[in-house]
């Protein structure tokens, strides 16, 4: 199909051990979290969590020991991250940085940069927000506005992000700013570059935008002729475009398109015994899952061999989406409200609100579809 | 995939490309078997491929069944090619030599496609793999595919015997819809390609329907789709070789129910985009619309299916839901 | 809701009685149609039942007297034909004339034409068929080539019709042809005329088109210097595509727009009673269908008085459509094929098949949405 | 629509214009009782508009109040004026006056929505009616709404009174489920303007959002849905003024059930389509789709509703289907 290819992998054989200690982990640790955490998941922001997880070494996992990483393959990397997902845990401090910014330091990054990064993203301490969007641009990032002009030692920047998740608990950001004017209306996607902005900087500031559930998960960040030394561009100038693409692949590659809302299923699933409908849905639901599982991991072993399934992974994300957005709904129409325990029905309740922004991030489901579209050759 | 896998899947893929056309496909569904068809398979060894090599056959796996059966729907192919197969091989695995010619495949409940042309029949209720030599067909034919499905009248059986453990008390009703999940996947690969070559070419208002947007999506999401069944029946393919076909019950049901689900969503599409032109005889998406939409029903449906699932997922509780699922393919921790 | 309003309407007064007659008709009538009956119902084509329905006076049932008609309302016109299409009765013959034709002709044909045309539809003898689309032109009817060239005393036809239902077994086409070159490409919707054609006239030949069930319901009609005369031009020339397009609407607006496929429901509904799943599902397929029902009586009270509702029938069409389309496979996941009767899954094998040509007649899918995005206001 | 309707929807649909704005809204999540909306509710004697006048009410039907409640939905209206309508029209019509002020509306297994301001509250179990002035309340909020939703504390009722037959043994649900229907289908059409209004004035790669065929195709969707809501709402109210609530029961279980189909595919699409913004707290949205999620369950969701109308429809066979749909407005002929 038109190129579009998921060979099965296996996981490692380090898988079981390293599930053992992970289950184990997150038992002790997730024994009190209200439904709240498992809602957000990976949206959501616990720094003490991810310092616990950094000192067992599950973040940086694939880096070389030089910059504190582990050495270990995508797949095992791959087996942490369902894991923690599959229980719905706080991961956010440190899952941007682990995901796209570190590896992105580690690739085009200068040796400096990567010495003074890696390792504290590594342990947990570091997290990072993703500055692509701005208030103008939406789906349309090439049209960013937000630019960095060159001063000595350095670049002096103007402008506005919004969407930057967890921004205002965060330590650095790596941010897409126009370093040149756009040659003309059709090159909007040249003259940007990315730099890493330390979110403490003077002139800069947050402001939390509260979403529909009351959570303060997205930001928006004002720069005020904020100033970023020279060794914080990131790869090369005028190339951000080009990087930054390469970087959402990344993004989409990840279980967390799948599994955000499987933690409900997980819970409302002893309460759905006396429902006629229950087994012919949960069994629907199940076969996806494995199914997106299986694509998802195959996705995984294609970084692991040193590909960019850029495609792949926009259609195992828009798959993924449509998988996890539906399942709220699923499960709330095989209950009864009055007959189900509040904890259900609150997470219930929370995934139904929250689910709006699975197909948000990473690319909208339009985006992704379009992209999917080209790729089966339409034109 | 393997080498001898892929030799084969190649061979097959060209035989077909050859000799499975529309025309071939319509008289099928008049009722004419296609012998010369027929005849290359058996050049090939086709029928006898899941019988292993010290029982005279090609000693392939299910794994390699799925993949080569998946060549068989992306062709539409308008023979019980794989029904025979799955016969033969579950008649060898109860240790019954299979005979030479096709052997119709006993679902429950189903009629046996093609029955009236099979000089013998297997079935495998329980456990129990019986060969029997049917004394009479009372002939029918699908009420979608259109090729015939006939009604064994049966006498005592030829032969019989036992299944090993491996092949579980449902071993005909799991090889089955590992077959028909296995030619959808295929099949959905063939829409989608004569789909997406459509779009590009038919004009709407002064230009492809391709470039619209609409149509960009829909195709987009049946790409998804596509995807989805054709991992599914890899996956249940890999299972089945690895802990047979019992063991690899989650993995098949979940192959039938994606794929089906997959082909209805699927066939709604392409029908969508092809709009009137595919809603005519003379246009050959509907030989596959068509066997997408009987196959989903074939050795039961996405809902036989999914209640397995959900009821043994159930049964087990949501505690255990997310380590059942990673434990398949994974020795237990020492 | 940006206009579209659905007040809702009473069935007339007259209703009781009339579905009465129209039951024991039915019944009598259809004792022994085979699952393919309804399956194709308004799509199939069966003389002699037309013959009957206008024997009863159930044809041309709003038009005036003097042509044959029956001065009744158009509600009642529609107790008759959601009483048909409930059953799945062979309409197919006479409500392409009932439906379109007959009222065009009522509306802007000549007095001669009226009297000609109107008194035979009505007794069901005349059957039409429609000559809007063209190989090349698909949804896109202002793009038509066929044309009709000025000759003495009428006109000279040359090009090809295709989709032109069961035009093979009809008598006469109502056929948009073009008399004028389009001034310009973007006004290809200027110089076309509608004409009434003799399917019988030298020079005109029909093809059958066998669709994918195997029944000869569709068909391509070549013109070769057909001569149509003057007196059987519809309307006004040059004003073909107005005509036309206001044509749709009455195409539109029908309960065949969402009753197709009921009788599956009907002739399934005892075989149900054992599947858990069975109360709910049916519940929403009725809570649906009484609400198009009513969307749909509320499009034929617009009609009666007087106005062209033109969007709300696109509106209930599409409504309809997802409906009617969606019906068979919610019943075959309702259902255990190996423990249910034969004519019941051969009407539910028929119905997969011909829904998918529901939403191509009186304009696909994306067309009507379109359609109501306008009417929305999005630009 | 009867002149009196009309002027009353009209003066209702001002009102809240004037004073249901996002900030009264937040206010009553946070807790904060809408007291100025309920006085001025009150003024224009609406929590007894389904009181008949001869016992000092309005004398309004349910249909009347159906169109009514629809407004609420599309103001969103942060007060339980709808509840308490019903529950003052309940009483009276077991013969109980209802008392002055808010009355709190029972429904079986619910909280009740603002009990905590309620000096009464309405149970109206098996066609008998109970008021109550509740000792306590154990307050909770709504898992979406986030508006109070407390439990009563109940002792000995201040009067009973038995219900007439047309109002059925379960005169509360079913009202309950009118009012809920009605509210979504207003809260869809506010949300549907909303946004096609954001698809005019945003705008993505140079142009209004609104001109891509992916966005147009989702909201002409959302617009058949939003329809379908409304036309389903007036049919129940319809059906309820001809035939009592008991009467009505099909056509008020189908407007639940279309409503909250409605609700559900509607919330999705203006979610899409309004994108990152649309999931803001700052953006007046979600005050909408959170309460359409809500009122989906409000009364029972719909499948419950649905439930009883299959149950129904399966007892009585498919031979009776389409006789049943066509009968319930129309006098049987002679």
């Amino acid at each position: 199909m038109a190129g579009l290819q998921f060979p099965l992998r296996d996981t490692p054989p380090t898988a079981p051990a390293l599930r053992a200690e992970l289950r184990a982990f997150l038992a002790e640790i997730g024994r009190d979290w209200p439904p709240i955490v498992p809602a957000y998941s990976w949206m959501g922001f616990d720094r003490e969590f991810s310092r616990e997880v950094g000192k067992r070494g599950w973040i940086g996992m694939t880096w070389p020991k030089a910059y504190g990483g582990g050495e270990r393959t995508a797949l095992e990397r791959y087996v942490v991250l369902e894991e923690m997902l599959a229980v719905g845990a706080p991961v956010g401090a440190h899952w941007i940085g682990d995901r796209q910014s570190g590896p992105l330091i580690l690739r085009l990054g200068t040796e400096e940069q990567r010495r003074e990064f890696l390792p504290r993203i590594v342990s947990g301490e570091l997290a990072f927000a993703i500055g692509l969007s701005e208030p103008d641009s939406g789906s349309d990032l090439a049209s960013l506005r937000t630019r960095a002009e060159k001063v000595p030692g350095g670049w002096k920047v103007n402008g506005r992000k919004v969407w930057t998740s967890s921004a205002h608990c965060c330590d650095f950001m790596i941010a897409l700013l126009r370093t040149a004017p756009a040659p003309d209306p059709k090159a909007k996607h040249q003259g940007l570059s990315q730099f890493l902005v330390d979110l403490r900087s003077s002139g800069l500031s947050i402001r939390p935008i509260l979403d529909l559930v009351g959570q303060d998960g997205f930001n928006e960040i004002t720069f005020d002729d904020v100033f970023v030394p020279d060794s914080l561009l990131v790869g090369q100038e005028g190339n951000g475009w080009e990087q930054a693409t390469a970087e959402l692949a990344f993004e989409r590659a990840g279980p967390e398109r799948y599994l955000s809302s499987l933690p409900l299923l997980t819970e409302a699933l002893d309460d759905l015994r006396a429902e006629p409908a229950a087994p012919e849905a949960a069994g629907r639901l199940l076969a996806r899952a494995s199914t997106l599982r299986q694509m998802s991991l195959s996705v995984a072993g294609m970084l692991q061999d040193g590909h960019t399934p850029a495609r792949e992974a926009a259609l195992v994300k828009d798959a993924g989406n449509d998988f996890e957005q539906a399942l709220p709904e699923t499960i709330r129409r095989l209950i009864d409200p009055t007959r189900t325990p509040p904890q259900v029905l609150e997470m219930l309740g929370l995934m139904t609100m929250v689910a709006r922004s699975y197909s948000l991030r990473g690319g909208t489901r339009e985006i992704l579809r379009g992209i999917i579209a080209r790729q089966l050759g339409l034109r | 995939m393997s080498d001898i896998r892929e030799m084969l899947v190649e061979q097959v893929d060209r035989l077909l490309a050859d000799r499975s056309e529309p025309a071939t496909l319509r008289a099928a569904e008049a009722g004419t078997w296609p012998q010369a068809l027929w005849d290359e398979a058996e050049a090939l060894g086709l029928p006898l491929a899941l019988v292993p090599e010290e029982q005279g056959g090609v000693g392939l796996g299910w794994g390699d069944a799925a993949a080569l059966w998946q060549v068989l729907g992306r062709h539409a192919a308008p023979l019980p090619l794989g029904e025979s197969m799955a016969a033969a091989g579950l008649l060898a695995g109860a240790g019954i030599t299979p005979p030479a010619g096709f052997i119709g495949l006993g679902l429950p409940g189903e009629p046996v496609a093609w029955g009236r042309r099979a000089a013998h029949l297997a079935l495998a209720p329980g456990g129990e793999v019986a060969l029997h030599a049917p004394s009479g067909w009372q002939e029918g034919r699908g009420p979608i595919a259109r090729e015939p499905a006939d009604r064994p009248v049966l006498a005592a059986p030829l032969a019989e015997g036992r299944l090993p453990a491996a092949y579980g008390p449902d071993a005909a009703l799991l090889a089955g819809a590992l077959l028909n999940a296995a030619r959808i996947a295929g099949a959905l690969e063939a829409v989608l390609d004569m789909t997406v070559e459509y779009a590009n070419t038919r004009k709407q208002f002064g230009r492809a329907i391709g470039g619209f947007q609409a149509v960009q999506q829909l195709l987009a999401r049946c790409a998804g789709e596509v995807a989805a069944a054709g991992v599914a029946v890899a996956n249940a393919g890999r299972a089945a070789d690895r802990r047979g076909l019992a063991g690899a019950e989650f993995e098949i049901a979940a192959a039938k129910v994606v794929a089906g689900e997959a082909g209805g969503t699927g066939a709604e599409i392409v029908h969508q985009v092809h709009a009137a032109i595919g809603f005519t005889d003379e246009h050959p998406l509907h030989l596959f619309t068509r066997r997408i939409w009987a196959w989903r029903d074939g050795a039961g449906p996405e809902r036989l299916w999914a209640r397995r699932i959900g009821d043994a997922a159930l049964a087990r509780g949501g505690a255990h839901l997310w380590a059942d699922l990673t434990s398949r393919d994974e020795e237990p921790a020492a």
